[in-house]
């Protein structure tokens, strides 16, 4: 996914000299490998919250660790260039603003908040999807938004503390 | 189609949270506006709920159960809510308000001396949206989130400007407060292993023993005391009551003016208003009735008493203003709690009860008032003449008329000057302790008066009638101390904060005083609002309301 | 005769008048003439709305205003007493003088502050007319909750009067006097009035009585404690009065009004309303608690008396001489107690107490506005340095010398009057002792007062005779050799004040000349005979070297402006003793004590 | 004696959990108030939460039950542990998740600032600034 070299050689557009961070070749390549496994693996947990062991804060956690594990293997800038800023607060903010949408969507038709046999009645649609909505596009975006949103904060805290993001919890 | 209110309430604001961050990718400093909308909208919502609850004639319990029928009462279950319900009664009803109101004036005091930037404004809506929840929640649980939702908000806050000195406080904030809420949270899991309910409702029925599985009451039960011991200790931390109140000074002090302001009126606030809500909703006086039980509300009372009297005593040896009115708060939250254990004091009759739950309602809807008008005004004289220490307020009322007058009425309302809400509170708190008899507790309430005066007249000495001749000029040079000092919060401020004083400011503090003593002569309102919740206590019948 | 409540809005707009100048006085701080004016019309405007409800007070009918009258509010202030002023009897008595002497305050104290040209005068013409709004608030209370309301509000008011000049002497007065009005005001006033109010569930005057004979005698001998302790700070009984001596750092015309007419009375005003309606003299009789009161009245007399004849400072000893007459009244009002007993003398005795409210007002504003005026023409403020004054202003020291004959208790002047239903009231109840008390009192007033109208008259500066119990300390030791008869005035340069002996206050040491310096304040351990501070301010009192120069009978000696209001007053005290009865208030006082003992 | 020796033995078998949690819980009070490393008081906070999310997590325990998650056909039946419990835990360990994250990121602003992480040496540089 990234086209970079992968010792994390950053090309020059960065403004601060960049720290040549060359990470062991074991872990690079390990985590070359994992990283995709791992990232299915917390799709699959997402996905099958509803009937098994799992569920939206897992699997956003474990997107959010993946994030982590290639920041610490591509150094945090690299990973930090490639995942946008905006993306991240993109991510958390849109996770709020549909958990909160799925909920209100009900109350504007009288019912109450977060009444997903509504949407049995109005439109049809199995209450499974109501809850599955609120896992997939809600719960898990801004947990895996606000881990790595916040690492990345941390990581620059040590540098002059920047715009810091106070997670949606 | 009012009882979709509560819900709203909270979640608009947890929604325009995200609206500054989203935004905020495309335009800079926008949250103010959008800060000023949702507020905006939020208060209306809240005059539509205030109007719904105390429209008919005594006030009617608004309940919205979070994800609807499913989760809500049915004959199945005991008549149990299995889902969490908001409730807007008598009591959260007067709450929302002011936070409502506080949120709006807080806006006006921020427009120029606050902080900028979008994740500020993202932060102060999501406090706004969790004391909303705090206040309107009538499960055990869903308290304690909303507690740390509070708390979590108000370190972001506590911490939001750019310097070390409130990273510091606000990490003592939060290792204190994290505790404290811990600790409720235990109480909340006795509670819920004893009872097997979580709404407030259904605990103290259960802890009445109403359900057949449960033989007899509970009050003796060691589980019972247990969760009381650890509810009391986890909300007075919160609450800033004496021995565990060291974060208060040092977080009030640290944060930047607008915030100090708002977190002064609701924050501890939140914290006293729960512990009365589960004292008087889940504990009953029937609890404190019971065997030896009266003694722990005793151990409670002195540690407020003892709150009372070194919270004044130590506000009196401040030097800076904003320490002074956060010790000022730990004596007056001691007050707040003392009537709340007044109320259910079984030496006390029907009468004691009616009096100090009036008491404890005036009291905390108007320390709230005047303390956010006070910080407000301490807060816009450092922006105006950049005084932050007692010795700098010499002679400041000949050059700040307007807001050494509003310190002056808001300084003798906190004393209990008759004509001010200040004095109502006091009043119904003072004859409600005198019902029970209970000769200490009455004292420290009488001498409560006296203990406030010691700092208030100092200020007041200082402000008029000290000569500007001897106080060293503090408005142009910053503190001698160099901009590096101690008071790092205010070098940053000093800047631009001389000369940055906006009408706002002045607005805030002027209305803030205005509205307190136009609230003492609204005695009987209060009262007639507060007369439900005296009610509900004095039956130690919850309102239920038969329905679903 | 028939009492019958009429609902007006005159009490309130008694209350409110003066509320309303302040703004106008604040509005127009630029033109002192015009300040000046909204004080005087505020006044005159005061006084003409209180005596219009006169004659209705005086055949029974009250007037009575409530919050409930407000459209939209229904009154209730606070549960189970409604915010309510009502012109009945007694009030009428204390709002009539108050308001009347502030006609003649208001000009008096124009002409003190250009006397001087004091600095902040707006704050504290807008001050004065507040506590002024605050003392006929507490005149026209309904009940305990509504009187400490205003009880409070004049603490608040009167305390920029009381640190007027910002010095260190003056921010120390205010600081005591903040501590000890809220002491008695928020403390146990409060506490009395919460524990009436826990008795008998209402705190509507007249109508506690009942309900407080049935409740235990502990707890209602409790309230009474607390609520006449709490009224009793601002009265001046003994051990809470020594703030008012401290108080006279202040203006004279605060001293004059506030601190011997409307502060003081508001005190022993209160005293009137705990013992005459909250508890009735029958309940006082009955608890012994009045004998209490008396006594401590009878303490507070003759002590204070005693303290006045050490002051040198002559605004000191009016403040002495003030605490003491004022013990007078509440002397009266616990008598009522062990007359109620006795089953007679309880009217007289009431009229005694009730009577001395206003002749004691007259004599001492009198006294003050002289002991003013002195100062502002010639900067003497030392008895011992007024000798042969009477040569320079020979209308105010005549004006001095018939109040202060007053004040004796001697005939044809206002205190004459009250003394003598006081002594007669007292015999009646059988309680003879404290007649004795009151004829002792009146031998002692005689001794502090006639050395003043003496020395004035009857001797000029450098032969005047020495003042033994001003000049030798107790214990009889001359001090080192300063010779009896030669007071130290000199007129060159200031003698350095030698080393106070902390034992004895020694001879006072006036420190002349230009230099500024504020006498260290000698912090003698017995408070009772704390030697002067002498305040030298940045001009030397005392005659000018060649003696005071003659100024003629004709009023040559000062300005009009507060020369008038002296002569009118102490006129007003003469008419008081002359002929009591057509003077009004003592018919009034009939109506109160026909309401109260019936 | 002979029913605290019950009471003991009975504690140790079967609600030894309970036992863990008492000791978890002072353990993590006693590393929040003594270490004077501010990230140990932060762990320390961290080991006093789990303590009592195991308190509620033995507390939803019954024997021979399965996980209580409705298979997706036919309705569940025979014992399940009680869902409840399990489902405030995984609320209080988010909230824990999100206390630990905002004092990290303030103990990372100290450190930057006064470059210790020692609160006395942390007390001292404040105090002579």
């Amino acid at each position: 996914m990234s086209d970079r070299q992968p010792n994390g050689e950053a090309p020059g557009e960065s403004d601060r000299p960049e720290s040549a961070y060359v990470e062991s070749q074991v872990i690079m390549s390990t985590v070359r490998v994992i990283a995709p496994f791992s990232l299915t693996y917390g799709f699959f947990l997402l996905f099958h919250g509803a009937d098994s062991p799992g569920g939206s804060f897992q699997g956003g956690a474990i997107i959010g660790a993946t994030v982590l594990m290639i920041a610490f293997a591509f150094g945090i800038e690299s990973t930090r260039n490639w995942l946008r800023n905006r993306t991240v607060v993109v991510l958390a903010a849109g996770g709020a603003a549909m958990f909160a949408l799925v909920g209100l969507i009900p109350m504007a038709y009288g019912a109450n908040f977060l009444e997903h046999p509504f949407y049995h009645e109005q439109f049809g649609i199995k209450t499974k999807w109501g809850l599955e909505a609120i896992e997939v596009l809600g719960v898990a975006p801004i947990v895996a938004g606000v881990v790595s949103g916040l690492f990345f904060v941390i990581a620059a805290g040590s540098l002059p503390a920047t715009e810091e993001v106070s997670e949606d919890d | 189609m009012s009882e979709l209110l509560p819900a709203l309430l909270i979640v608009l604001p947890i929604i325009g949270a995200t609206l500054p961050l989203g935004v905020g990718l495309l335009r800079e400093n926008v949250g103010w506006s959008i800060a000023a909308l949702v507020l905006s909208v939020e208060a209306g919502l809240t005059a539509w709920l205030a109007t719904a609850v105390y429209g008919g004639e005594g006030a009617t319990r608004i309940v919205h159960v979070l994800g609807g029928e499913t989760f809500g009462r049915r004959g199945a279950t005991e008549n149990f809510v299995v889902g969490i319900e908001l409730v807007a009664d008598a009591f959260s009803g007067l709450m929302v308000l002011l936070v409502a109101g506080v949120a709006l004036g807080v806006l006006a005091f921020a427009r120029r001396g606050g902080p900028r930037g979008n994740a500020f404004y993202s932060g102060y809506l999501l406090l706004t949206g969790g004391l909303m929840g705090l206040f309107l929640t009538g499960d055990l649980f869903n308290l304690f989130v909303f507690l740390e939702i509070v708390g979590l908000t108000t370190y972001g806050l506590v911490a939001s400007d750019r310097d070390a000195e409130s990273a510091v406080a606000a990490l003592k904030y939060l290792v204190i407060g994290t505790t404290g809420a811990s600790l409720y949270l235990l109480g909340v899991g006795y509670l819920f292993l004893r009872t097997g309910a979580l709404n407030m409702v259904d605990v103290s029925r259960s802890l009445a023993g109403e359900p057949e599985w449960i033989d007899g009451a509970l009050y003796g039960d060691s589980l019972v005391l247990a969760a009381f011991g650890f509810i009391a200790v986890g909300l007075m931390t919160k609450a800033a009551i004496y021995p565990l109140h060291t974060w208060q000074p040092d977080a009030y002090a640290a944060a930047p003016d607008a915030v100090t302001v708002y977190i002064s009126a609701l924050v501890s606030t939140g914290g006293a208003y729960a512990f009365a809500r589960v004292t008087w909703t889940v504990f009953t006086p029937e609890f404190f009735a019971v065997g030896q039980n009266a003694r722990i509300l005793e151990l409670v009372i002195v540690l407020a008493c003892l709150s009372v009297v070194l919270g004044s005593g130590l506000a009196a040896m401040q030097r800076r203003l904003k320490r002074l009115f956060a010790y000022s708060s730990v004596s007056q939250f001691g007050l707040i709690v003392i009537g709340v254990c007044v109320a259910v004091h079984p030496a006390g009759g029907t009468q004691a009860t009616r009096l100090a739950v009036y008491g404890v309602v005036i009291h905390l809807l108007g320390h709230g008032l005047i303390k956010g008008g006070l910080f407000a005004t301490v807060g816009a004289l450092a922006h105006g003449t950049g005084a932050r220490r007692v010795r700098e307020y010499a002679g400041l009322a000949k050059r700040r008329p307007f807001l050494s007058g509003s310190m002056a009425v808001l300084g003798l309302a906190i004393v209990g000057v008759p004509p001010t809400i200040g004095f109502l509170g006091k009043w119904y708190l003072a004859v409600g302790a005198l019902n029970t008899r209970l000769w200490p507790v009455i004292f420290v309430v009488f001498a409560s008066t006296l203990l406030t005066l010691l700092y208030v007249a100092r200020l007041l000495e200082k402000l008029y009638f000290d000569g500007p001749a001897e106080g060293a000029a503090p408005a142009a040079e910053p503190e001698p101390e160099g901009p590096g000092a101690p008071g790092g919060a205010d070098g940053a401020m000093m800047t631009d904060g001389a000369g940055s004083l906006s009408y706002g400011m002045i607005a805030l503090a002027v209305s803030a005083a205005v509205l307190t003593v136009l609230l003492g002569f609204a005695g009987s309102a209060l009262t007639a609002a507060a007369e439900p919740i005296a009610q509900a206590v004095i039956e130690a019948a919850p309102e239920v309301s038969a329905g679903g | 005769m028939v009492e019958h409540v009429v609902d007006s809005w005159r009490p309130l707009a008694a209350v409110l008048i003066s509320t309303v100048a302040i703004a106008l006085i604040v509005a127009s701080h630029r033109r002192p003439n015009v300040r000046e004016a909204w004080s005087v019309i505020a006044s005159v405007g005061k006084f003409a709305i209180v005596a219009s409800m006169l004659p209705g007070v005086l055949d029974g009918t009250e007037y009575r205003w409530s919050l409930g009258m407000v459209p939209g509010l229904d009154g209730e202030f606070v549960a189970g007493a409604e915010f309510a002023l009502r012109a009945d009897p007694l009030g009428m008595l204390f709002a009539l003088l108050a308001s009347f002497l502030w006609i003649f305050t208001a000009f008096y104290s124009a002409g003190y502050m250009r006397g001087l040209d004091e600095p902040n005068q707006t704050r504290f013409f807008a001050s004065f007319a507040a506590s002024l709004s605050a003392a006929i608030g507490i005149a026209f209370a309904e009940n305990l909750v509504t009187i400490f309301v205003f009880y409070e509000l004049l603490s608040v008011a009167t305390y920029p009067l009381v640190a007027h000049d910002e010095t260190d002497e003056a921010r120390a007065a205010g600081r005591k006097y903040l501590a000890y009005t809220f002491f008695g005001g928020g403390f146990l006033v409060l506490a009395g009035t919460a524990l009436v109010f826990v008795l008998t569930d209402t705190t509507t005057f007249g109508a506690t009585a009942a309900d407080l004979a049935e409740a235990d005698p502990a707890l209602a001998r409790a309230a009474f404690g607390l609520l006449a302790a709490g009224f009793g700070v601002k009265a001046g009984l003994m051990p809470l009065h020594s703030w008012l001596p401290d108080a006279m750092v202040a203006p004279t015309p605060v001293s004059g009004l506030l601190h011997a007419v409307a502060v003081v009375k508001s005190g022993a005003f209160g005293v009137a309303r705990v013992v005459l309606e909250v508890f009735e003299p029958d309940l006082v009789g009955e608890l012994g608690v009045g004998l209490a009161l008396a006594a401590v009245a009878a303490f507070t007399l003759t002590a204070a008396s005693i303290i006045a004849l050490r002051a040198d400072r002559l605004k000191r000893r009016l403040a002495f001489s003030t605490v003491s007459q004022l013990s007078y009244i509440v002397l009266g009002l616990g008598l009522a107690g062990p007359a109620a007993v006795a089953g007679s003398g309880t009217k007289t005795v009431i009229i005694g107490g009730l009577l001395h409210i206003p002749a004691h007002a007259f004599m001492k504003l009198t006294l003050f506005f002289c002991a003013g005026f002195i100062h502002v023409e010639t900067h003497t403020d030392y008895i011992s340095e007024m000798d042969g004054i009477g040569k320079r202003m020979p209308l105010t020291m005549a004006a001095f010398a018939v109040a202060a004959a007053g004040m004796a208790g001697i005939p044809l002047v206002a205190g004459f009057v009250s003394k003598w239903f006081l002594l007669i009231g007292a015999v009646e109840a059988n309680q003879a002792i404290f007649a004795v008390v009151l004829l002792i009192s009146g031998v002692l007033n005689i001794a502090y007062f006639w050395p003043i109208v003496y020395g004035a008259f009857f001797e000029s500066h450098d032969d005047a005779d020495g003042k033994p119990l001003v000049e030798f300390p107790l214990g009889g030791r001359a001090s080192g050799g300063a010779s009896a008869g030669e007071p130290k005035a000199v007129a060159d340069g200031g003698a350095a004040d030698d080393a106070h002996d902390d034992d004895a206050a020694a001879t006072d040491e006036h420190q002349e000349g230009g230099h500024h310096d504020t006498a260290d304040h000698e912090h003698a351990g017995h408070a009772v005979h704390s030697d002067d501070q002498h305040e030298d301010h940045d001009h030397h009192g005392g005659p000018p070297p060649g003696g005071w120069e003659r100024a003629g009978w004709t009023g040559a000696e000062g300005s009009w402006l507060m020369l008038g209001p002296i002569l009118a007053i102490v006129a007003g005290a003469v008419v008081l003793g002359v002929v009591p009865y057509q003077a009004m208030f003592l018919e009034l006082i009939e109506v109160i004590t026909e309401g109260v003992v019936g | 004696m002979t029913e605290t020796l019950l009471f003991v033995g009975d504690l140790l078998t079967s609600q030894y959990t309970y036992l863990l949690v008492a000791i978890l819980l002072v353990v993590g009070l006693y590393i929040v108030v003594a270490s004077s490393n501010l990230v140990k008081k932060v762990i320390g906070l961290n080991l006093f939460q789990t303590a009592i999310f195991l308190f509620f997590i033995s507390a939803a325990y019954v024997q021979g039950g399965q996980s209580p998650i409705l298979p997706s056909e036919g309705a569940g039946e025979g014992l399940y542990a009680s869902p409840l419990p399990q489902v405030l835990v995984l609320t209080a360990i988010v909230v824990g998740v999100a206390l630990t994250a905002v004092g990290l990121a303030l103990i990372v602003r100290i450190y930057s600032e006064y470059g210790t992480l020692d609160e006395e040496t942390l007390r001292e540089v404040r105090a002579d600034e």
